[in-house]
């Protein structure tokens, strides 16, 4: 078996860290997320369920990784929700307990930015909308990932909040995983292998908090990265 | 009664210059593309477009052609193959007048329009993001009369004429939609006109047999398109996947 | 994780005495029997009581069996079999305290509840009937923050447990309706817990053959109870039509 | 063809009152409006749509004129709306055109109640109460029948509106028609054959307005008759 990708590794970070039971929603480009939730059910979580957010789809099993959220493939699921009911379930505040977000900019607060850099009248960029962001403050945790660990992305604060970083728990990136201090403000909790966390300070558009000592992310284990691997066999998480 | 109609002539026809229009269809899935393809061609203005929670190309070639002068759509872009070029551009250039909305109230939204409803909360935490504040002619403060507490609530949204697309028609009217719903009911609710763009007719048996709740009755389709192939480049569910050359060659060409 | 029970464990562990119970089911259609007589055997006592549109023998016996303190439903009645005696007579005499409601507004609160929201404003209409002024608890006036328009609101309702009756379950707890929905899947929607009765088990592949939006996932349903001819007297599409003889003998049993 | 019942008339004369292209919705114990709507769409309304309200079923042809409105025999119908999706376009206002209501009483101007006899706090007598009555007033016109054509059910002011009269144009009994003067109030307009105004008068627990002259309700034809009766094979009308 091949070293595992960064991707790979992110993926299994985040399923590690849903626990049995719970239902997770993501959201646009599911692959990574849905990757770690069926990793997660299949060894720790066989209670967990999980809901693509913009098929309407619960506990899907497709062949191979989706590259789309509403992929025909998906939809074949056990269940499909009308997208309009996971509207009125994302708003009740008791029936999801994690979603699984990310932004163009996720600042120190763990607020998440998918409207715009710059002013919002005349923005130097503009980013596709807040879809279902602002739920985030409905569930009970959120898991934010992206693959840009770099200071545009993350910023001392978003030029817009799409979505609050309230009931943000984890960071995940490829780079490392993050957690919140007790003021709620973004900590490095731990460096993947062969990343320093100089690198991730570097990395960082805002200033870190520290723990005493950093932690390097625990590897996949054999077990997880077969597992991984038989969800993804395009080998989508290792482009 | 439901008329059949040419995607030429529903446009032309239902489509009235500067309305309000509601166009379905979620991510680069079942999108109404022949019907959308039509307003271009004819070059009908649209005084405000309103979309799914996430739209793709059916919303970025309209805005594209210039014909869009308002905009309601809380997220436009490709998914992974990136983002929407001509929201972006008219976006970032001012020449769309974007009102900033969120999935949970553009979807109450419909849904108060559908019902005569003229107004909506929202459930709570929408107060801590940007977008209410951001948007004050769909969203606005109210007081709770049970609790007294003050809550945010979006107007409702009433399209002039919506366009969607479907699997079936049957030669009265009738509709089965033969794929997730996703938010295309409440949106085909809302309308005051529903074009429904559909693969092929079949029976009218055929709509009978399928489940509850996943048709259409003709008395709310003022009419049926039939246009196979009609979603493409977007997907139609158990009818073909979206085809993703097509999609790169559209934002390859948009770019600029 | 969803349970299967049988309709007394049902009862006893997800019913807690006191609680807010909504009960699906259409006039003398899908009604879960199974579970309410169960409610009815172990006299659990329901605080309130919240029912479809138009409700018949799923209230009447629980109101007959004295252990409602509350009543919310727009309907109690057997349609052309004749009024709902029980109701009838605990209304008349003082002993259930009936909140006053309509279709609609009983409606769009379940909606409400489903979704977070703490009221809706109803469509105009309803200021030209008594009943919101004879209700407070349920209905108040809103001032429209865009018209500025005075307009009557309905107060959201969120059940503590709903009943309702559907086709088919999986070993999962993944459900199929098989039925017209009426107004049960927001009920089912609003509610923390979800108690579904179904006729059969069947496989995960046959619920996976359903239309999106005829099933509902096992993280909603707290617990499945298998109860073959468990809507019984009532109708239950596609198995069984209601037991008209029985209806009869219930109301000619329940008089007096 | 024997004689046609009083019911039958009834649901001649209802079916001359839609027009083609309305929508009709109708609510509990709809063998009457169902026969009506079916009879108009036969003869001269073809456009014609019906909704039976507590099932959601759209222009259902049942092989026998139903009983109940959840009949398994209806929600075969060509297609079949949530209810909940019938209450959003009863709010509407503008997809529905006619709705067919009755009550325990009737008032003077097309008031409904089916809520209670007496004061509110303590009825004489409890209805089933109020169900969607209230949209009467949002739609465009309202045909009020029932079979009780009697002072207690005809008063002068309902003891609760569970439906407003302001849109009622058309009220069929056993006895008579009935239209409303340019106060909107409750007019005689056509006695059936074989009553009298006198009768009619008398079975009204108001003061009916009176136009100058009664005419008598026109018969049913031979084909409203045989059309009427093919569709009705168990003559649930003649009983």
């Amino acid at each position: 078996m091949s070293a595992w990708s960064r991707t790979e590794l992110m993926a299994v970070v985040m399923a590690r860290a849903f626990r049995d039971r719970e239902v997770v929603v993501m959201g646009a480009v599911p692959a990574l997320p849905l990757a770690a939730c069926r990793l997660a059910k299949a060894l720790h979580a066989p209670g967990l369920s999980y809901l693509v957010g913009g098929s309407g789809t619960v506990d899907p099993k497709p062949a191979a990784l989706p590259s789309q959220s509403c992929d025909p493939e998906l939809t074949g699921g056990p269940c499909t929700l009308p997208l309009h009911e996971v509207v009125l379930l994302e708003g009740r505040g008791d029936a999801l307990d994690v979603f699984c977000a990310g932004g163009l900019q996720i600042d120190a607060n763990g607020n998440c930015n998918l409207v715009c850099v710059g002013d919002h009248a005349r923005p130097k960029l503009r980013g596709p909308g807040s879809v279902g962001l602002p739920f985030l403050s409905a569930v009970k945790r959120v898991v934010i990932y992206t693959m840009a660990h770099n200071p545009r992305t993350f910023v001392e604060r978003v030029d817009f909040v799409s979505g609050a970083g309230d009931r943000a728990e984890l960071v995940v990136t490829p780079l490392a995983t993050m957690d919140f201090d007790g003021s709620h403000r973004m900590r490095l909790a731990s460096v993947h292998p062969g990343v320093t966390a100089q690198e991730v300070v570097e990395a960082t558009g805002f200033e870190l908090a520290m723990p005493p000592s950093v932690p390097e992310t625990p590897e996949p284990s054999r077990e997880e990265l077969e597992t991984l691997r038989a969800l993804d066999p395009e080998g989508l998480l290792r482009r | 009664m439901t008329r059949f109609l040419d995607p030429a002539e529903a446009a032309a026809e239902l489509v009235p210059a500067g309305s309000c229009v509601a166009v379905g269809g979620m991510h680069t899935t079942s999108a109404p593309m022949a019907l959308v393809r039509e307003l271009v061609r004819q070059e009908i203005r649209i005084g405000r477009l309103v979309t799914s929670p996430s739209t793709s190309i059916q919303a970025d070639l309209l805005i594209g052609a210039g014909l869009v002068d308002e905009l309601v759509a809380p997220y436009v872009g490709f998914e992974d193959l990136g983002l929407a070029p001509c929201f972006r551009r008219a976006v970032e250039q001012g020449t769309v007048r974007l009102l900033e909305s969120d999935e949970g109230g553009l979807t109450h939204a419909l849904y108060a329009g559908s019902a005569g409803i003229p107004f909506v909360p929202l459930p709570p935490g929408i107060e801590h993001s940007d977008i209410p504040a951001s948007c004050p002619e769909l969203y606005q403060q109210v007081d709770d009369p049970f609790t007294k507490e003050r809550r945010w609530a979006v107007r409702a949204l009433r399209p002039d004429v919506a366009l969607i697309a479907c699997a079936e028609a049957d030669g009265e009217g009738n509709v089965a939609f033969g794929r997730p719903p996703f938010t295309d009911r409440v949106m085909a609710l809302a309308a005051r006109r529903l074009v429904v763009q559909v693969e092929r007719l079949v029976s009218s048996e055929a709509i009978a047999e399928r489940e509850p709740g996943t048709t259409l009755p003709a008395f709310l389709v003022s009419a049926v398109v039939v246009a196979p192939g009609g979603c493409l480049p977007t997907a139609a569910a158990g009818f073909y996947p979206r085809d993703e050359a097509a999609l790169r060659d559209y934002l390859e060409a948009a770019r600029s």
